[in-house]
């Protein structure tokens, strides 16, 4: 699998990205810098983490104008999986590919927490390694990570099964105890409607490595890895 | 000429940093608000004069980048 | 615009903070009358924050020496070598009065300013703390700056990328008209990579890099700056603000171009920014620098060679480059769109020469604006000592049971969880964070290897009021104590002397006090300083704060992959075992603090035997090295019950504690502050016996993990439910309150 | 009475977020921008009717909790 993973002038979790892909994949990702004209074919995109132009703005504003972002939206609609991890996400709403917008955090603090996540939707190259309902550990550290969609949007997300991942108890219960950043119907992550293009803010690459305190961040990797190898 | 944009949170958003602040005014004593909306305010000052033409760029400024419309409401005001 | 020159009246140099000796010293310098620029220049240099004039008689009596330091005090940070070709920088600093004034730019640029300290010298920085220290929680300013320092601290961290893994919180009344600030960076860079501040080659050029210069935060006085304009208070933020996005272009720029060889000198530009760097870089170098202010990337219109030299806009760096390397120097910081202006020339005249509009503005000699700086032994007398409390008279009127007593210190200001605090920092970023904030030192791997760095930060201002030898001692101590609890090496120190006004001869008595302590406790543990900075003038009113000299400590580990332990306890069914002695000794605690009517914040603080210290920390750590034990936590604040409940919350499983046979009061041996103590965990508890007994450590155990509660002695028990409500409920209610 | 609170940066203080802004624009080929500022903008719904008095109550909260007048500057404006 050749992956690239877009590299902004604010992106602070690049390189943690970059660990865990050589980890799960035995071998680098392009590290692709923002202002490079031509982004390398590869079988996978991740717009990592970070604060890509300060974001003064709104979180991924700026960024979401820049061309290397075009490049990744033209990518993303010819099929090329693309995954969106916190700034990453944000970028991907503010740029058209997922819809909706990530809020301020309705505490309107930073958290920078471990957070217990349900996965919603397995089906997918992101998520083939989990199972549908399973609960994952994996940390959220945000400003604005609410998620906000018009109630048209958040009934087609959840009609199509594009909901990837929501905020839940240790249990599995969706309560609104479990929510750490006021995000509509709990939602962590969401697909396009071609299931290529996966956006969350919860960082699976900061619980990869046991270490660490955990490893339930290590199958979505892995399980890129055996799902565009075999497509490859 | 100058350029004034207010950016506010459409109606039905929730606006949590508004309603932090109101709470916060109420705790420091002032009572009687009955409610607090917070907003951004962004002041250009832009070469061009005409102003159907700085109209026409902000509002296409406010479009491309400075709102997202799918929570924000924009207001250009221009004075010379 | 270019230099008026207002009369140089008595009152000028008086708000230029410069004594009528002092001013004549620099006549004596310059050889005439200085002008505004010269003038302002000594005012900055000879100001206590960047001449130490103060402090340093003191400051040198400070170890500073050990086989691993690569660079003591003196250059921007201090430096360790940590093995493998790597080395360790860090350092940490204050920005108490600006974060005082604006808590959220206040704190952020303080961080902003200790971290380009780590990064000017090759570092990448992998690790941020913070000491802070706030008024009590019941005056009516607390709340906010808590708030918007923590805010502060984090918005510049998390945006930077960099972890802010731990740090402390006091609040003490003292600190009501004067917050302490303090930010530790540190930092990893290879040790034959490593950047100084001596300018040299005659003719090379000096560059400004970084954002462009304001009219932020320029020293010197409203006065004598009113007389360069009249809407000077409009022109003339007092308060920096912060651009961590364009610190963080900085940050990526500088090790780009470091990875090169186009560096010859680097120094960042911090208080007194272009004139404190460039001063510096030619008086370490034995040069000159010449400028022509023309050059200097300005944001503001009309700016004097005096606002421009004295401006402290933040995220800018000097450099001197190699001939020949200027272009591929520029197109690296034009890359990361940062400004990047050749403003000067290495000189050998050893003169500061400042050019404007063709003219010259300053000329002076830079050897004695340094080495002439005033230095004063300011008259001091010792803190008269506090009576020895016994505990029984201690504990007098105090009838709660220990339980009951513990569940109301695990919810005191001072004890009660910071999760509120570091739920706001990013301490995770960078993916090298083996332990996070909660424990007794926070751990970061060195990225691609199996080391980790083991990280605190220390001080117990209340002991240090009482009697600043031992609080001097004991800060140092507790720093090497949290470091050997996780298993590191302890190798250095960086500290932050934070105290009143220097003039009254008590508060250089607390100073006094503190350093000899440290220096005790520094030699004693084999933990040199190598970096520090002085904060001094925290009064409002005429009182001081609680002396503070906060104690940042840097260890390390061999093998993060089995030489480190948790704090928490590990499993069910381990002996715990009490390593040191417990004297009883209640004087300053937090129990009577919290329970006493009569001796809150009384008596003597407990003595620091360093001998027992370091034989009870080397005993712990060798143990923890080699696996022997399940979880370790030192004992200091609270004491030992408190300890017992920390480990408890962290590792979610009860304890039952026996009570010793002593005739000590129940009170006492569960909440004396006894210095020099841990608990440790094992399955296998007979053979720690065994082993204390053969070193001559003092070890007991005290009881067992296990079960959903506290229990302690006969049946008096609390479940650790209502425990960690306890704990973790203040702080977030307390913020929550208007 | 309803209250519209706009919040500045001071003259001279730095303004990251109007320098990014500005920056972006130019980015997107809006060219002509000679500055940007950005700044806060509050809209209070008062109980107060009285002008006068409701003025004096929002300096008040201006000066106490929504603007730090070190760096910053308020304008008011009331309308009915
Ligand atoms: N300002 C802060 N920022 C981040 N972490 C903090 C802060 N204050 C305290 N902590 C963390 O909370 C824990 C408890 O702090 P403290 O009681 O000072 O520890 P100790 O007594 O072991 O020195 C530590 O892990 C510390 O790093
Ligand atoms: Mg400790």
């Amino acid at each position: 699998m050749k992956a690239a993973v877009i590299v902004s002038p604010g992106s602070n979790c690049d390189r943690d990205v970059q660990v865990a892909l050589r980890q799960s994949a035995g071998s680098d990702p392009i590290m692709h810098w923002h202002a490079d004209a031509d982004l390398p074919d590869v079988d996978l995109i991740v717009v990592p983490g970070g604060f890509s132009y300060g974001d003064y703005l709104r979180a991924g504003a700026l960024a979401a104008q820049s061309p290397v972002i075009r490049e990744v939206v033209a990518r993303a609609n010819k099929g090329v999986p693309v995954l969106g991890i916190c700034n990453g996400f944000q970028i991907l709403t503010e740029c058209g590919l997922l819809p909706g917008v990530l809020m301020r955090n309705a505490g309107l603090k930073f958290i920078c927490r471990d957070v217990d996540l349900r996965v919603e939707a397995a089906d997918t190259v992101f998520t083939s390694d989990y199972v549908n309902r399973q609960i994952i550990r994996i940390p959220v550290a945000h400003n604005e990570g609410n998620y906000f969609a018009d109630d048209e949007t958040l009934n087609r997300l959840d009609d199509e099964n594009r909901v990837a991942f929501r905020y839940c108890c240790p249990e599995g219960e969706v309560r609104a105890a479990a929510n750490p950043n006021g995000a509509a119907r709990n939602i962590a992550g969401i697909l396009n409607e071609g299931r290529n293009v996966l956006g969350m803010m919860p960082h699976p690459e900061r619980l990869a490595d046991a270490l660490l305190g955990g490893t339930d961040g290590r199958p979505m990797f892995d399980g890129l890895v055996e799902a565009l190898a075999t497509a490859a | 000429m100058k350029a004034r944009i207010h950016i506010t949170l459409k109606n039905g958003v929730l606006d949590p940093q508004g309603k932090a602040t109101e709470h916060a005014l109420g705790g420091l004593g002032f009572g009687g608000i009955n409610d607090a909306r917070q907003g951004k305010y962004i002041e250009l000052d832009l070469a061009e004069n005409d102003p159907v033409k700085a109209r026409d760029t902000v509002e296409a400024m406010c479009q491309k980048l400075l709102a997202n419309t799918v929570i924000e409401n924009y207001e250009i005001d221009l004075d010379e | 615009m270019n230099e008026i020159t207002p009369q140089i009246t008595p009152e000028v140099v008086a708000e230029h903070g410069l004594t009528p000796e002092e001013y004549e010293r620099v006549l004596r310098i310059m050889g005439r009358e200085p002008k505004m620029t010269e003038l302002g220049i000594f005012s900055v240099m000879w100001s206590e924050h960047c001449s130490y004039k103060s402090s340093k008689f003191w400051l040198k009596k400070l170890p500073t020496e050990a086989p691993w330091v690569i660079c003591g005090p003196g250059e921007n940070a201090g430096v360790i070598d940590i093995g493998d070709g790597k080395a360790c920088i860090f350092k940490m600093e204050s920005h108490n009065h600006p974060s005082f004034i604006e808590p959220y730019q206040g704190a952020a640029t303080g961080v902003g300013g200790i971290l380009r300290d780590v990064f000017t010298m090759g570092a990448r920085p992998v690790a941020n703390m913070n000491a802070l220290r706030f008024g009590a929680p019941e005056h009516p300013k607390t709340r906010h700056l808590v708030s918007g320092v923590v805010a502060g601290i984090g918005g510049y961290g998390n945006c930077m990328g960099i972890p802010t893994v731990g740090g402390e919180v006091n609040f003490d009344s003292s600190y009501n008209g004067n917050i302490l600030v303090n930010a530790m960076t540190v930092g990893i860079a290879d040790t034959d990579k490593i950047f100084y501040s001596a300018a040299a080659g005659i003719g090379n050029a000096v560059v400004y890099v970084g954002s462009k210069t304001g009219r932020d935060g320029i020293h010197g006085a409203t006065m004598a700056s009113a007389e360069f304009d009249d809407d000077t208070e409009d022109k003339r933020p007092t308060v920096q603000v912060g651009d961590p996005f364009t610190e963080k272009l900085l940050l990526e720029a500088c090790l780009e171009l470091m990875a090169t060889d186009a560096i010859i000198a680097i120094q960042d530009m911090g208080a007194a920014g272009l004139t404190s760097s460039s001063v510096e870089m030619s008086d370490k170098g034995g040069v000159g620098i010449e400028f022509d202010l023309d050059q200097v990337p300005v944001r503001e219109d009309a700016m004097t060679p005096y606002e421009i030299m004295l401006s402290e806009s933040q995220e800018r760096m000097l450099m001197v480059v190699k001939p020949g390397r200027e272009d591929m120097a520029r197109a690296i910081f034009e890359k990361w769109e940062l400004d990047f202006a050749i403003i000067g020339r290495v000189t050998d005249t050893n003169r500061l020469v400042l050019k404007s509009g063709g003219e010259v503005v300053c000329d002076i000699p830079v050897p004695p604006l340094v080495a002439e700086a005033p230095e004063y032994e300011r008259p001091w007398v010792p803190t008269p000592p506090s009576p020895v409390l016994a505990a029984a008279d201690a504990l007098e009127g105090i009838d709660a049971s220990p339980t009951d007593a513990l569940e109301k210190l695990v919810a005191s200001p001072d004890l009660c969880s910071r999760r509120w605090v570091w739920e706001q920092y990013d301490h995770m970023v960078m993916a090298d964070t083996v332990c996070r904030p909660g424990g007794d030192a926070a751990i970061v791997r060195v990225h691609g290897t199996d080391r980790a760095l083991a990280i605190t930060t220390d001080c117990t201002p209340r002991y240090c009021v009482a009697d600043p030898v031992q609080g001097g001692r004991q800060a140092v101590a507790e720093a090497w104590r949290n470091l050997t609890a996780s298993g590191a090496k302890p190798l250095a120190i960086t500290d932050n002397m934070n105290f009143g006004n220097p003039e009254r001869p008590e508060i250089m008595g607390q100073f006094a006090g503190c350093i000899e302590g440290m220096t005790e406790a520094c030699l004693a543990l084999d933990f040199p300083v190598v970096s520090g900075n002085v904060s001094l003038y925290n009064e409002t009113n005429g009182t001081g704060i609680l002396p503070t000299p906060a104690i940042g400590g840097v260890g390390l580990i061999e093998d993060a992959n089995s030489e480190i332990t948790s704090t928490g306890f590990a499993a069910k069914g381990d002996a715990i075992v009490l390593i040191g002695d417990t004297a009883g000794h209640l004087g300053r605690s937090i129990l009577l603090r919290e329970f006493s009517a009569s001796h809150s914040d009384a008596g003597a603080p407990p003595p620091v035997d360093l001998d027992a210290e370091r034989q009870n920390g080397d005993f712990v750590r060798d143990l923890i090295v080699n696996g022997r034990v399940s979880a370790c936590h030192d004992i200091s604040d609270g004491g030992l019950l408190v300890a017992v409940a920390e480990m408890a919350l962290a590792g979610a499983i009860g304890a039952e504690i026996t009570l010793p046979e002593t005739d000590m009061p129940d009170l006492a041996w569960l909440f004396s502050e006894d210095q020099a103590r841990y608990l440790i965990t094992s399955s296998a508890p007979d053979d720690l016996l065994t082993a204390a007994k053969t070193a001559g450590i003092p070890a007991i155990v005290i009881g067992m993990t296990g079960g959903a509660q506290l229990t302690v002695g006969d049946g008096n028990s609390i479940s650790l439910s209502d425990l960690r409500n306890a704990h973790e409920n203040w702080l977030p209610d307390y913020m929550a309150a208007v």
